[in-house]
């Protein structure tokens, strides 16, 4: 009994001790003004962009960048910018708007931009963190301009753009004192306190606690005169502890938009009836939004040569794959590696060429048959178990296809893959080692093969893939880490295409060296395109509406982990209401304010 | 010259229930115990001889039964039948305060973790609730235990501040501390040295002489200890008494032939043959769930008749205080 | 004598009961997956079935059929209770037998390590150690979870042994000139031999449980399917707040009856050996 | 307490904590040797988070991996290291997390370590006393419908994983029957605060967490507490208070406050799987304990956090039963006036 008495009062004290630090006025979020999302969230950390993983939400609500880039659109959103000046072929002038400024009232300057660089090569870690290697000075012309000077050695368009237009400013004045302390001040600096944040963004921290994190509404905010107010007064990210549990909440309608995998998600509307909806509503239900591949490793002597990689190419069931393992989220990767389902890079594909090579619509299909013969006639002899011989002599086996465990998706691929490969007679067997582990051999490029990811759409999409598979530049000898050129492949000759490429600016130029480089990925298939992953996004209409999807395209990116979904929150609306698409949100031909890219580029092409 | 009756047992019978089936431990035992009597009861392990010291202060709990018989025990002046009475009446006016029993292992038989004279006040309390001064008990504890050769103030200490010897006697001092008319000793002195085995029995003998007890009852295997102590021997085998003489008869001349046989064997102390049991005498006890037809003895028996297998002998006087179950006797 | 120890079991129900339901596992465990082919790590078929005649206890998410899971996971689950027990009583005795018998410095420093190890949290331990883990087979599970469950045993058969070496006999054997050794083998070993027999279920019973929850956390082996990996994919996959019933019930029956079957197993010994819990 | 009774028990209390002293060294050196003994890149996830984050710029990710390894490297002398390994935990910093970078690991846990005791304290405690009470009553009942009830009830019970338990409470309280809640600590969309509304709700989602552990765990304690009882009531001082004529009540009494002592020291034993279980269980709960977040440092190899979270719950797991040994000399004499070690 004594201990019964005891037990209550232990529990009414730790009880207190849990509420003690709680002093909001506040007991709950109204459902009606509060956006819940999920899988976007999966531990608060800082609300500091000086770290290797900000929390969700730092990059997204609260700190803006000058432009917002939409790879739908291919077309910049000014945000924080008002507009852009070529001075000459690699200086870009950019202006702040004049009314643009941080919520502690403070305007947001061309200082506070050039600081933001220069912290964080100071502090190695931050905003357009790697921006020295492309831009040589970014300096304050006054208060509101700030230029951008591109390196003369380096012609590199596309990351020039990157870092000068998607930078994220910080302000100066909270973070020049901390660097004053040291740059572990400033990594230090978690900024969750939201009374003490310094915000460019329409919402800032309202709550955290481990469970949850809420952003509130800025209700002056300053680009309000602009782009009006984001609907939602609260969004609100509760961190769930993984995927299944995220997605029973949100199946429920606890959450509001989601961008998680869901395993079938199309019973979601078609058996169980729910207000859930994603981009299509058909296969394959999502856009894509980046290119995964099969990696095989240059590690191996005996998976060197393009005949075998060529054979491998046929004997994938990519169609299973896809449909089995993938639920249909995606379709067969173009073995250009550019995301063909864009209408807007379907022009650097040399379509004639890859169906000359692959046959039927270009790309390959799987057939085994093809296989064995590629096989057989570069002698590459059957042994007694039905494994093959190479032509010198050795068995061409055991090799290992390896995802991280519990990927199951992916080790489904890989069990279909491994089977397919047997079948035209290399022994492959799978492996699902720990994360940690394959990401080691990943980088280091010790493994046969490796189910992987590259890089997505972007508006220095092919380049962007390319770069980061086949640069030879990003080439280290196996077991030294490197993040890129996994398979370590060394092609000089791709180096210097990859090079031409991102100093071009005329696209007449640009195709004709795609469809060069085209040509060597098709004959030495250093990697083979297996298929776009899937852009996830999906939304419940219980308690919001209006979400952009295929039939009403107001805005993609779409998904609440996209750092460039941002305008979404202000063409929705609470159930009940009429949603408003924004007029802002199209191109300036449209009568929006969107830059298409091409623009700039001509701008930059007709500067001396 | 044994003319007041302390306690009669009537064909007592008093079994343990197995499932479907009865180990007869106790099985028509009648005897009686007069007043300044110290009659040992003797047997090897398993011949029903503890479960007898139960059954004479009808201590009995499941899985032990008690079949039939009558257990008397005079009370004052009147004679009460013991089994009639409920365990609540059994515990609050006899065990105790009419009948002790002093267990065998007396190292541990003091409540651990209790002052002593913190046990003796709630043994106390649940004899007499608050009709007894409880000053005036501990007086008397404190007397009894200088009674038995301790000091006062032992009664103070917990049971491991006192040493393997001073334990048994604070046992003997607390077993007749509301001046029992039975002591039932329960091999008091098998666990302790000879020494200490003399001295234990010297203070028994003395509280029977001051007539702080007025009989004991001395349940043992070791015929040396009776000798030193008994007036009266109790044999049993397989649960029920095969002899019952005064001892220097019994010593002279055994009747029985498994008392025969159990004056004769060595007294050894030496724990593997006590449980052996008496090793000279050919075969084992029986299995009180199954005991032989006949005399339970006539297995080991040597002198064995074809009626000893068909028969039980009945206990029977073949001299003015002697008492045997056999049919060398029984004709 | 061999007999004398066995008869009396087979008159507890309480034994029968469990070595009847312990060995249907068992029988399981070995047949199962040879009567029911199916790959338990196959992907295959419709998902997340209910039970049915093609899928007996239906699939999960990925179409796996829980059933072949299930006999497949019994098996690898009693190989690792097996395996724990080994270890763990290999070396227990070993360190009890060792202590006793050499007494003195030997037996300070080992009991001073036993208690150590007994000290330290062994489930703690053995999530941290298996962290650090990045391929674990169902051996290198057995092993985390046996070098951690010893130390009671130890101490136990120590304590066993004390009392039996001042024994007589033993004292006598001692005198007749026998080794330590001899002395062990012949003397000792067979009083003790009860006890361990029932430490050594016990041992199984934490080795499955160890394993599940281990599994659980997402530290079960990274090759096969064990009782604990079919109940870690139900909650990763969220199959009880989602009702698929056929996919969390099955494996943690199958467990509960395994390991309340070994208990009542031991209860049931040591209700007919312990002489203070007989029924006399 | 006598003052001559002082000595003997500060030496046995003295004794108990530098035991534990010590073995909680052996405990902090393993969880200090053992991410050095085996090779891998604890950075892969914070790297490959960034990596799929969208910055896909090879650049960055080297440049962020430099910088980490500087602030997790090694590289010193493993003595250095271990060296400066427990002067950082003797003044309180238990290290970086690596994904919730920069937070402070105890920084990350405290706010999930309240939650924790809240569930286990209550629901261990009230297992032992619930489990102590059924396997006395028992045990004193030994053979009676009610003795087999509850044992044979307990054989299984006690051998329900909690984790199991909770599963079927949730399939049938929440999901069947919708009594309960699924998951959580509260219910979403309120912030903790002082209000009715929210302290109910915490109390409305604790019912099946406590529940399964409690159920779970009654069935051991019953198990365990009925043998020593019937031990107990076997025991020569019981018999010989028996025969003196002492009330059985008095003499249960008795007994089970000396079976109560060994339990004690079996709470304290049993802490360590007692934690493991609640920690699980937390984990099918979604319960914001620190079962939760081990969960998330395990599954992302966050291994300064894996660390804190060990070297926190050991140092927690020893200092109860360093209490509980206080209090165990406390409450038994022998050990109190130095004679023997208790059980």
């Amino acid at each position: 009994m004594r201990g019964k008495i005891l037990g209550v009062f232990l529990s009414v004290l730790l009880l207190t001790l849990l509420l003690v630090p709680s002093t909001l006025g506040q007991v709950s979020l109204p459902r009606n003004e509060t956006l819940y999302t999920v899988g976007a969230l999966w531990s608060a950390t800082t609300w500091s962009l000086y770290a290797p993983s900000s929390t969700y939400g730092t990059e997204h609500f609260l700190y803006l960048p000058l432009f917002i880039y939409s790879n739908m659109k291919d077309g910049w959103l000014p945000v924080i910018a008002e507009s852009y000046q070529v001075v000459n072929r690699r200086t870009l002038r950019i202006k702040i708007r004049d009314i643009a400024k941080w919520s502690d009232g403070t305007p947001i300057t061309a200082q506070d931009v050039e600081f933001t660089f220069a912290c964080t090569k100071e502090v190695g870690i931050g905003p357009g963190n790697g921006w020295w290697d492309y831009i040589q000075s970014v300096k304050a012309v006054d208060s509101k301009t700030v230029e951008f000077v591109m390196r003369p050695d380096v012609v590199n368009y596309a990351s020039f753009l990157g870092y000068a237009l998607g930078i994220r400013p910080v302000p100066k004045h909270v973070y020049e004192p901390l660097l004053k302390k040291g740059v572990q001040a400033v990594k230090d600096f978690q900024n969750d306190d939201p009374a003490k944040q310094v915000v460019s963004g329409p919402y800032k921290l309202f709550y955290t606690d481990p469970n949850i994190v809420v952003y509130g509404r800025i209700d002056d905010w300053w680009g309000r005169a602009v782009f009006g107010l984001p609907v939602p007064k609260y969004i609100g990210n509760v961190i769930y502890r993984d995927n299944a549990v995220a997605n029973l909440d949100f199946e429920k309608g606890n959450a509001d938009w989601a961008g998680v995998f869901i395993p079938d998600v199309s019973s979601l509307w078609t058996q169980k009836r729910l207000p859930i909806g994603t981009w299509f509503k058909n296969k394959p239900y999502y856009m894509p939004d980046g290119v995964n591949l099969l990696y095989i490793s240059y590690y191996n002597p005996l998976l060197r040569d393009p005949n075998v990689r060529k054979a491998i190419a046929f004997a994938i069931p990519y169609k299973e794959m896809l449909d089995k393992a993938y639920f249909g989220y995606g379709n067969q990767a173009h073995p250009s590696m550019v995301i063909d389902d864009f209408e807007a890079y379907q022009e650097y594909i040399d379509r004639a060429y890859a169906r000359y090579v692959w046959g039927g619509d270009g790309k390959p299909k799987t057939d085994l048959k093809k296989a064995n013969e590629i096989l057989d006639k570069a002698g590459y002899k059957r042994g007694r178990d039905g494994i093959r011989i190479s032509p010198d002599g050795k068995r061409m086996g055991t090799f290992t296809i390896q995802v991280p465990n519990g990927w199951t998706d992916w080790m489904m691929m890989c069990e279909m893959m491994a089977a397919n490969m047997r079948a035209i007679g290399l022994d492959v067997k799978t492996e699902f080692p720990d994360f940690s582990v394959w990401w080691t051999r990943w980088t280091q490029g010790t493994f046969d093969f490796i189910l992987g990811w590259s890089a997505g759409p972007g508006f220095d999409h092919p380049w962007n893939v390319y770069r980061l598979v086949l640069d030879p530049a990003l080439y280290k000898p196996f077991g030294q880490d490197q993040y890129g050129n996994f398979q370590r492949y060394n092609n000089p000759e791709v180096g210097n295409i990859l090079k031409k490429i991102a100093a071009a600016l005329d696209p007449k130029v640009r195709r004709t060296l795609y469809f060069q480089l085209q040509r060597i990925v098709y004959r030495d298939l250093p990697v083979i395109p297996l298929f776009y992953g899937a852009h996830w996004y999906e939304y419940n209409e219980t308690h919001w509406v209006g979400w952009p999807n295929a039939e009403r395209p107001w805005w993609f990116p779409a998904a609440p982990w996209s750092n460039s979904a941002l305008p979404i929150l202000f063409g929705i609306a609470p159930k009940g209401q009429t949603p408003k698409v924004p007029a802002w949100v199209e191109l300036k031909a449209k009568g929006g304010l969107l830059i298409p890219t091409n623009d700039i580029l001509n701008a930059l092409s007709k500067a001396k | 010259m044994k003319d007041t009756l302390i306690l009669s047992l009537e064909n007592v019978r008093s079994y343990y229930a197995k499932g479907n089936y009865y180990v007869k431990a106790v099985d028509g035992v009648s005897f009686n115990i007069f007043k300044g009597e110290v009659v040992g009861i003797v047997g090897e392990s398993g011949s029903g001889k503890s479960t007898l010291s139960n059954v004479m202060i009808m201590n009995i709990k499941k899985p032990l039964n008690f079949i039939e018989g009558k257990v008397i025990l005079n009370v004052g002046a009147n004679f009460l039948e013991l089994n009639t009475l409920p365990r609540q009446e059994l515990q609050k006016i006899i065990w105790g305060r009419e009948t002790s029993i002093v267990p065998q292992s007396a190292m541990n038989a003091l409540m651990p973790t209790k002052k002593i004279r913190d046990f003796i006040s709630d043994l106390v309390k649940d004899h007499f609730e608050r009709a007894l001064n409880e000053e005036e008990i501990i007086e008397r504890a404190k007397q009894r235990f200088t009674d038995v050769g301790l000091s006062p103030n032992d009664i103070y200490r917990y049971p491991f501040e006192l040493s393997g010897g001073m334990r048994q006697r604070a046992v003997i001092a607390m077993a007749t501390l509301l001046n029992p008319r039975l002591l039932i000793c329960d091999e008091p002195t098998s666990a302790l040295d000879v020494a200490n085995q003399k001295l234990v029995l010297k203070t028994l003998e003395q509280l029977r002489k001051r007539e702080i007890v007025e009989s004991i009852v001395f349940i043992t295997h070791d015929i040396a200890t009776v000798r030193q102590i008994a007036t009266r021997m109790v044999v049993m085998y397989a649960g029920k008494i095969v002899e019952n003489s005064p001892v220097e008869d019994i010593i002279k001349d055994p009747l029985h032939p498994y008392s025969r046989g159990l004056l004769l064997s060595v007294v050894t102390p030496e724990p593997e043959i006590k449980k052996r049991g008496i090793s000279f005498i050919p075969g084992t006890p029986p299995d009180l769930a199954n005991p032989p037809i006949g005399c339970r003895f006539h297995p080991r028996c040597p002198y064995k008749m074809d009626i000893c297998e068909k028969e039980e002998p009945p206990l029977k006087k073949v001299d003015t205080n002697r008492e045997v179950a056999c049919f060398l006797f029984n004709k | 004598m061999w007999k004398a120890m066995i008869r009396p079991l087979f008159k507890s129900p309480k034994f029968i009961v469990g070595m009847t339901i312990f060995l249907l596992i068992v029988l399981m465990a070995i047949f199962g997956p040879i009567l029911y082919p199916k790959d338990p790590t196959s992907f295959a078929g419709m998902p997340e079935q209910p039970p049915s005649k093609e899928y007996p206890l239906g699939t999960d998410t990925y179409g796996g059929d829980l059933l072949a899971k299930v006999l497949n996971g019994t098996r690898s689950s009693l190989y690792v209770g097996f395996l724990v027990a080994i270890i763990s009583m290999s070396i227990g005795l070993l360190v009890g037998i060792f202590s006793a018998m050499k007494g003195g410095i030997v037996d300070e420093l080992l009991m001073s390590f036993t208690n150590i190890v007994l000290t330290i949290p062994s489930i703690l331990l053995a999530i941290l150690i298996a962290s650090y883990l990045r391929i674990r087979s169902l051996e290198v599970i057995a092993v985390i979870l046996g070098i951690l469950s010893w130390p009671w045993f130890a101490r136990a058969i120590r304590a066993q042994l004390m009392s039996l070496i001042n024994r007589e006999y033993v004292y006598l054997s001692r005198l007749a000139g026998y080794g330590d050794f001899r002395l062990a083998i012949e003397d000792l070993i067979p009083a003790i031999a009860t006890y361990t027999f029932m430490a050594f279920i016990l041992f199984i019973n934490g080795g499955i449980l160890g394993e599940a929850g281990l599994s659980l956390i997402g530290l079960g082996p990274t090759k096969g399917v064990t009782l604990g990996v079919v109940l870690q994919w139900a909650v990763l996959m969220e199959a009880v707040r989602r009702g698929l019933w056929w996919w969390f019930i099955p494996p943690g029956l199958v467990i509960v009856l395994l390991t309340s079957s070994l208990l009542i197993i031991t209860t049931a010994m040591d209700e007919v050996f312990n002489p203070k819990l007989r029924e006399r | 307490m006598p003052k001559t009774a002082l000595k003997p028990f500060l030496k046995y209390v003295g004794r108990r904590f530098f035991f534990l002293i010590l073995t909680y060294f052996v405990a902090i050196t393993i969880i200090f040797i053992l991410p050095r003994a085996i090779p891998g890149n604890p950075l892969s996830q914070l790297l490959s988070r960034i990596a799929v984050q969208g910055a896909a710029n090879p650049e960055t990710i080297s440049n962020v991996q430099k910088s980490l390894m500087e602030e997790f490297g090694v590289g010193k002398p493993i003595i250095v290291q271990y060296l400066s390994f427990l002067g950082r935990l003797f003044r309180g910093d238990l290290g970086t997390s690596i994904n919730f970078y920069p937070k402070k690991c105890l920084d990350v846990l405290a706010p999930f370590i309240p939650w924790t005791l809240f569930l286990l304290i209550p629901a261990t405690l009230t297992a032992w006393i619930i489990g102590n009470t059924l396997g006395a009553v028992a045990g004193n009942k030994r053979g009676t419908w009610m003795d087999n009830l509850v044992l044979n009830t307990s054989l299984v019970i006690s051998q329900i994983p909690y984790y199991w338990l909770g599963m079927l409470l949730i399939y049938t309280f929440s999901v069947k029957l919708g009594i309960f809640p699924t998951q959580g600590g509260y219910a979403q969309g309120l912030l903790p605060s002082f209000s009715f509304k929210f302290i109910t709700s915490v109390l409305y989602h604790y019912v099946l967490p406590f529940l399964s552990i409690v159920i779970a765990a009654i069935g051991g304690w019953a198990i365990g507490t009925r043998l020593l009882v019937i031990y107990e009531l076997d025991a020569d001082y019981t018999i010989f208070a028996v025969n003196l004529g002492m009330r059985d009540r008095t003499v249960f009494k008795y007994v089970f406050r000396n079976i109560l002592l060994p339990q004690i020291t079996g709470l304290a034993l049993n802490l360590g799987s007692a934690l493991g279980g609640a920690l699980i269980t937390e984990l099918i709960f979604n319960y914001p304990g620190t079962g939760y977040i081990l969960f998330r440092a395990l599954s992302t190899l966050d291994y300064p956090l894996i660390q804190a979270i060990f070297v926190i719950l050991i140092v927690a797991i020893y200092f109860a039963n360093f209490i509980v040994d206080f209090v165990y000399a406390i409450v038994d004499p022998r050990i109190r006036l130095g004679q023997g070690e208790g059980s």
